[in-house]
């Protein structure tokens, strides 16, 4: 049976998660393997819940905005634009496989892009295996 | 805290849930989630008896927290919300769980779909569990209104707040009133005249017992926020400068705009070629009476040039939007001063869209006006003509209908010159603290919903300082401030949401990196104490600067560290 | 009241000595401790054997403190074995504390750091390229030495911690400081800190005591301190220098800043954060002026080495805690 | 090298009926609809554009004008009624006008009074001087036969001697024609071949209107062809048979069955025609110029004289016969001296040509794009 990964999603209230709520009300149908966590704005999202799904064993973790320009508080997606390279240094940092994390921006009207983005996620996600992190602290306890 | 006890309610929405997720497993399995004092399932929560189970048992079972896993939150929050109020508990001791537009309506496998709807729901256990009670508070409105700008868009704005009983402050920069229409001789499609127009305008502003005209004055700042802004004005009539500051609770800003300095594009040999002039130096002569070239003779031919400075790459890409009819009424009014003289009117497209402009347009060419098409980028180049020729001056152009390079002759070229920004654009935005776009144009809050108000709770924007626009439009925008203005002066109180983000004075170590994060302004920094904090009231709770804190000094109600953690173990459990 | 004399053990895990160092910084204070306290362990100043130790009961020792991380076996050991005798143990040290510059050694498994240590570093001779084993025989004899883990731990990691002592040393003042409210607690005169309270530092961030201006910051690039000539007087993180001190905990004395030197964050995150590195990375990203994705990847691509600045001292500290290349 | 614009060649065009040419703003309607149009050819999209912006140059060596046969499609489909069909038509009159080097055609077409005033001059002076050859030589009451007041074999002469006055005018102006339109061009001066291979297209054109046929209005095309063909036919009895035309009160009917056929083809298609222009009641009859009319009275008026003066002989009213044929000839000769030279009927000459023409610029085109390609191919490859 093939592993199917879990991943957590941050959605901003405003553009992404109405878009998901959009791909709902159009029955656009794609892959349950993200699981939606609403915060008002891509720029609330701390580099730390990242780490933090991370650590309890997401295999990936998506996050979504509204486009560039077309924030509901103006510019909050260009705070989430800057933060998420350094983010991603980090995590190469750390060893985390690229695709694990993606930044992506769906407005109130893109459904099929959120459900397309899901979709292809998950695939990826699919394609890497599990997550690296809760095994390997699983290992270091066992080493001891 | 009293110890938890959490109902949670599964809604099966008829089928459009309980066809695809399986409602009961749901239920069976966030029942032993800690905390949890009830859960079940319903046909519809959101129906009167759903929201009546929900209050009953509050009482009942004396729950303390409410998790209602069902349609999106943005749907029903509100309703829930409602049906805890009613029961006595705090509206914030509720959570929704989105099992249905994120789960059931997009996915068909029963098995992943329920693990799903759990998961959600698990979370939104976790999470309630550490939710607050939050209180909205509400402040005064006050009545009064500040108008940056005496030009059209401000005057209609502050009449129908003044005829409404509210004080307005005109805060103008010149000595009159009017801003750029007053430089306008008719007006298009109808040709009437501005200047009727105008006097009627001013003359019931001037006389306006609740309006105070303030000429040759600036707003050096504003502070406060929404209902409760003072504003400080600097009057510099002839010479002598006088200080005031006048509480306030909205403004609307009406600063209008500059035309391009035709100066710019070289090839059009403006500032060179006497004969050269822009729109308004022509609005100047017509106004005058006396349509003359330099030399002082009727020009035979006038050629009129559109789009100078805009719809280009190498000035403004957008499209100043008044300029194809005005000229149109330069063809009208150039023929009704030289019965004998032929226009051409060298366009890019012809923006006729707005009421009564395709007939006019129509119009236009019955008297004979010779359109000639242009392609955008490519200018059509202006030489002095040689003794032989019967004019001033050779237009040369690449027709794009003709597919012709033809050289038309002009003793007369007007220059559509079109709108910018006004220099100080960027400091108006600072000082009410809105924002900017690439053109400096200022950023309404909503494109289509709300083009009138911005991203400063009490702030308003009105007229061509928004973007080109004609008359009517402006006006239209002036008016629907007024009017968004009056419902809350009719309130007399605005309702504060209680979500917003606070700073804890004790962590905070005034390292200012929050500073310049906030869209409004909301977070001040004390030099006394040497901490930030937020002006809750202008805080709409978008969390950048919570995420940013680099000692967790600020906390978002509602939307808390904790929280999300919550969240976060409960979706990964 | 000699006779109830405190217990106390001074013992070390994976650590540079400057720890041990920094509690002999306390000069004369020394003395004073000695006056109350019976010093069963502490190899650098005072004698003592594991074996000594091994004898004692249970909770013998009212205080064991410990600097250095875990990195071995026999720092394990150690670690637990204090724990198990004394009544209150406590981690000394960023290292004790977050597992400190030896944490760094996360980022690279095992195999590499042996590969490095001892066959491709050239100050090794020839023909002597040996890698330790745990155990080994020679000429007959069993030999067993420490067995090197993949990963370093924080202590707490290991063992149950009651109180925190961050810094990398801790000042010698916050020591004394830390060890007479130990003092005062264990003899009754006060009460005791909170159970894992972290002691001898202070709440808020180093910018609360940096005396450098602050203002709103906007920078397009970063800079390493000699790169330019600095402001003395200004916030080195306007003037694009990566400066930890904004997510670090105060309690130094601001001694880097002050010297020039950017906070390299050794007293670790201030109550409420939960990932020293995570936070500098929206508090820093925050800073930098554009819009455009290019511009920032340049700015960013002036911050080379991310983790080793975001979290120098908090590696095993962190939600990632490790490398997780495979 | 940029062509000068003259703004003020729509106000000289006006004179020639074109007062709607300034409201098309190129939604190219008319283009989309019209037949002829498609490739290069933006017809009549093209000839508008170049009137608005005054390429005086460009229409005088154009050829568009003369490929229309304004059935009036353009016209119905135009959403800003800027006429296109009669902005054709005027530029033929233009054309017409710039042809002819008399100057004469400009003047009728610039004031109907000269052209009526002329038409009445050429008129009484020919009456006049018929009246005075009959009386000088025959008696008023002899159609025919030895003392015939216009004898055929003397009319014939004159007949001949007009026709060559005609032929004259009418051939310098197709000379001029030719010279501003194809001679001026060096590609088009010389190309004999294109010239020899092309050269049926002109009788072709000239007795089918081919071209004509192609519009999807088809009754406009069978009036004009049967006008046409009428006419042609009675032109070659009168030239060659006039002496069986005259000669009765027997019927010859080798030559008045043709005769009969032409006269009723040319007075019904006229009377259509006049009716139609009365009535405006197709989108060609919309706009009358005066030339228009002038052209349809002196063919009513010829054709029913012949008719009458034919009947009048056979029925042995010789007296009125000849009455008849005097005021016959009064309106042939002004018909034949002024109206095909110098007016609206130079066109059956000038618009075959312009076919012959087009084709052949059309040859020369090809012919040089195929010499440029292997260089094109080179470039590209």
């Amino acid at each position: 049976m093939t592993f199917e990964p879990t991943i957590v999603g941050f959605l901003c209230n405003w553009c992404s998660y109405t878009g998901a709520d959009l791909a709902g009300t159009s029955r656009i149908q794609y892959a349950p393997n993200v699981r939606v966590i609403r915060v008002m704005c891509s720029a609330r999202i701390d580099p730390t819940f990242v780490l933090k799904a991370l650590h309890d064993g997401a295999d990936g973790v998506l996050i979504c905005g509204c486009h560039p320009g077309d924030c509901h508080y103006s510019e909050g997606n260009y705070k989430m634009m800057r933060r998420y390279p350094l983010l991603k240094k980090l995590l190469a940092d750390y060893g985390i496989e690229e695709d694990r994390v993606r930044l992506e921006w769906v407005s109130a009207s893109e459904g099929q892009r959120f459900a397309n983005i899901v979709n292809d996620m998950t695939e990826r996600v699919r394609a890497l295996g599990p997550s690296p992190v809760k095994m390997a602290l699983a290992r270091d306890m066992a080493e001891r | 805290m009293d110890e938890l006890k959490i109902g949670v309610y599964i809604c099966n929405c008829g089928t459009n849930i309980a066809k695809v997720v399986d409602c009961d497993a749901v239920v069976e399995a966030s029942s032993s989630l800690p905390g949890v004092a009830v859960a079940q399932p319903y046909q519809y929560m959101c129906s009167n008896p759903g929201q009546e189970m929900i209050v009953a048992d509050i009482k009942e079972h004396g729950l303390n927290r409410v998790v209602v896993a069902a349609c999106s939150p943005r749907m029903h929050e509100p309703t829930f919300r409602k049906a805890l109020q009613k029961a006595g508990v705090n509206p914030y001791f509720l959570e929704m769980a989105n099992i249905r537009e994120q789960c059931s309506w997009v996915h068909h496998d029963r098995d992943t779909a329920t693990e799903k709807a759990m998961a959600l729901t698990r979370a939104a256990v976790l999470r309630v569990a550490r939710h607050e009670p939050l209180e909205r508070r509400s402040v005064d409105m006050c009545p009064n209104t500040l108008v940056l700008g005496g030009g059209i868009s401000g005057m209609s704005g502050a009449l129908d707040l003044a005829d409404a009983g509210g004080k307005v402050y005109i805060v103008e920069r010149e000595n009159h009133l009017g801003g750029n229409v007053a430089r306008v001789d008719l007006t298009a499609p109808y040709l009437d005249s501005a200047h009727d127009m105008l006097t009627e305008r001013i003359t019931r502003v001037v006389e306006h017992p609740n309006i105070d005209v303030l000429l040759e004055s600036e707003v050096e700042s504003v502070e406060g926020f929404v209902g409760n802004f003072q504003a400080r004005i600097r009057s510099k009539v002839d010479g002598d400068v006088s200080d005031q500051t006048v509480d306030v609770g909205s403004v609307i800003v009406a600063t209008g705009y500059k035309e391009f300095d035709a100066g710019r594009i070289t090839h059009y040999g403006y500032g060179k070629l006497p004969n050269v002039i822009t729109s308004f130096e022509l609005e100047k002569m017509l106004r005058g009476g006396r349509l003359e070239t330099k030399e002082g003779g009727a020009p035979q031919y006038v050629a009129i040039v559109h789009c100078v400075g805009s719809r280009n790459l190498e000035f403004h890409t957008y499209c100043s939007r008044v300029c194809c009819m005005t000229a149109l009424k330069y063809a009208h009014e150039i023929k009704a001063a030289v019965p004998d003289c032929y226009v051409s009117d060298i366009y890019i497209d012809m923006h006729a869209f707005g009421k009564g402009h395709e007939d006019f347009y129509r119009r236009s060419s019955e008297v004979k006006t010779l359109f000639l098409m242009y392609e955008k980028n490519d200018y059509p180049v202006i030489r002095k003509a040689g003794p032989k020729d019967d004019c001033e001056m050779l237009i040369e152009v690449n027709e794009k209908l003709s597919g012709e390079t033809i050289e038309i002759p002009a003793d007369l070229v007007v220059l559509m010159v079109g709108m910018e920004a006004r220099d100080d654009a960027e400091e108006v935005a600072r000082l009410v603290n809105i924002s900017c776009d690439k053109d400096r144009w200022f950023i309404e809050s909503h494109p289509k919903l709300d083009p009138v108000a911005t991203t400063t709770d009490g702030i308003f924007i009105a007229g061509a300082c928004q973007y080109p626009k004609d008359i009517p439009d402006s006006v239209a925008q002036a008016r629907a401030a007024a009017a968004r203005i009056l419902a809350r002066i009719a309130r007399g109180k605005l309702e504060v949401d209680a979500v917003f983000a606070e700073v804890d004075e004790d962590r905070c170590s005034g390292c200012r990196i929050c500073n310049q994060l906030c869209p409004y302004a909301a977070i001040e920094y004390d030099g006394e104490k040497r901490r930030s904090h937020v002006i809750s009231a202008l805080c709409k709770a978008c969390g950048a600067c919570v995420a940013a804190c680099p000692s967790s000094a600020i906390t978002a109600r509602h939307f808390t560290d904790a929280q999300i953690f919550a969240q976060i173990e409960g979706v990964l459990a | 009241m000699a006779e109830t004399k405190l217990q106390l053990a001074i013992y070390w895990g994976a650590a540079c000595g400057g720890c041990d160092v920094s509690v002999l910084d306390t000069n004369e204070f020394i003395l004073e401790v000695d006056k109350v306290a019976d010093i069963r362990l502490w190899p650098i100043a005072a004698d003592g054997k594991y074996s000594d130790v091994e004898a004692m009961a249970d909770g013998e020792l009212d205080v064991a403190i410990m600097n250095g991380a875990v990195r071995n076996s026999e720092n394990e050991h150690v670690c637990k074995l204090l724990r198990q005798k004394s009544k209150v143990f406590v981690a000394y040290g960023s290292c004790a504390y977050m597992g400190g510059i030896p944490g760094l050694a996360n980022l690279v498994p095992r195999s590499e750091i042996f590969e490095r240590a001892y066959l491709t570093n050239p100050s090794i001779e020839p023909g002597n390229r040996t890698v330790p084993l745990a155990e080994t025989s020679v000429n007959g004899y069993h030999l067993e030495i420490p067995k090197f883990y993949d990963r370093v731990y924080k202590l707490d990691q290991i063992v149950d911690v009651d109180y925190y002592v961050p810094g990398c040393p801790p000042q010698p003042d916050q020591c004394k400081a830390a060890i007479l409210a130990l003092v005062a607690a264990l003899t009754g005169q006060a009460d005791p800190p909170p159970k894992g309270a972290v002691v001898g530092a202070l709440e808020r961030a180093l910018c609360d005591d940096c005396r450098r201006e602050k203002s709103e910051k906007k920078i397009s690039r970063f800079y390493r301190p000699w790169e330019i000539m600095q402001d003395p007087d200004k916030c080195l993180m306007e003037q694009g220098i990566f400066c930890a001190g904004m997510a670090t905990r105060s309690g130094c004395g601001v001694r880097c800043p002050d010297s020039g030197i950017p906070c390299r964050g050794c007293y670790g995150p201030p109550p409420g954060v939960a990932d020293q590195g995570a936070k500098l990375v929206s508090a820093v990203a925050s800073i930098i002026d554009s819009k455009d994705p290019d511009e920032i990847e340049q700015a960013l691509a002036t911050l080379p080495d991310f983790v080793s600045f975001a979290n120098r001292y908090s590696i095993p500290a962190s939600q990632l805690q490790r490398s997780h290349r495979q | 090298m940029a062509i000068r614009a003259n703004p003020k060649l729509i106000d000289e065009l006006e004179a020639y009926g074109a007062q709607d040419v300034a409201k098309c703003y190129h939604c190219g309607n008319c283009s989309a609809t019209c037949p002829f149009s498609g490739g290069d050819t933006v017809f009549p999209r093209r000839a508008m554009r170049q009137l608005q912006m005054g390429l005086e140059a460009k229409l005088d060596s154009g050829l568009d004008p003369w490929l229309c046969y304004y059935c009036g499609e353009c016209s119905d489909e135009c959403p800003r009624d800027a006429e296109p069909g009669e902005t054709m038509m005027s530029l033929r009159r233009w054309l017409t006008a710039r042809y002819d080097w008399t100057g004469i055609s400009r003047l009728f077409y610039r004031s109907w009074k000269a052209e009526l005033a002329a038409i009445v001059l050429v008129a009484l002076l020919a009456g006049a001087g018929f009246l005075a050859f009959g009386f000088s030589r025959g008696s008023i009451d002899h159609y025919d036969g030895a003392n015939a007041f216009l004898p055929s074999a003397s009319i014939h002469v004159f007949d001949w001697i007009l026709a060559g006055v005609l032929v004259f005018f009418l051939a310098s102006n197709c000379a001029r024609m030719w010279w501003k339109t194809m001679g001026k061009d060096k590609d088009t001066r010389f190309a004999i071949g294109a010239y020899l291979t092309r050269i049926y297209l002109l009788p072709l054109h000239f007795f089918t209107q081919m071209r004509f046929a192609k519009c999807d209005r088809k009754r406009p095309w069978v009036v004009h062809l049967v006008l046409m063909l009428s006419y042609v036919t009675m032109l070659v009895l009168i030239m060659f048979f006039l002496k069986y035309m005259a000669s009765g009160p027997q019927v010859d009917w080798r030559v008045h069955a043709f005769g009969l056929a032409a006269a009723i083809g040319l007075v019904v298609t006229t009377a259509w025609a006049m009716r139609g222009r009365m009535l405006r009641s197709e989108t060609q009859y919309q706009h009358s110029h005066e030339s228009d009319w002038m052209f349809l009275i002196l063919l009513l008026i010829v054709a029913g004289t012949g008719v009458l003066q034919f009947v009048l002989h056979r029925s042995g009213a010789d007296v009125a016969a000849n009455v008849a044929y005097v005021v016959h000839l009064m309106g042939v000769v002004p018909m034949l001296a002024l109206e095909v030279p110098f007016s609206k009927w130079s066109h059956l000459a000038y618009r075959p040509l312009a076919m012959y023409f087009a084709d052949v610029r059309a040859d020369v085109e090809a012919a040089k794009a195929k010499a440029a390609e292997p260089l094109g191919a080179a470039q590209t490859a």
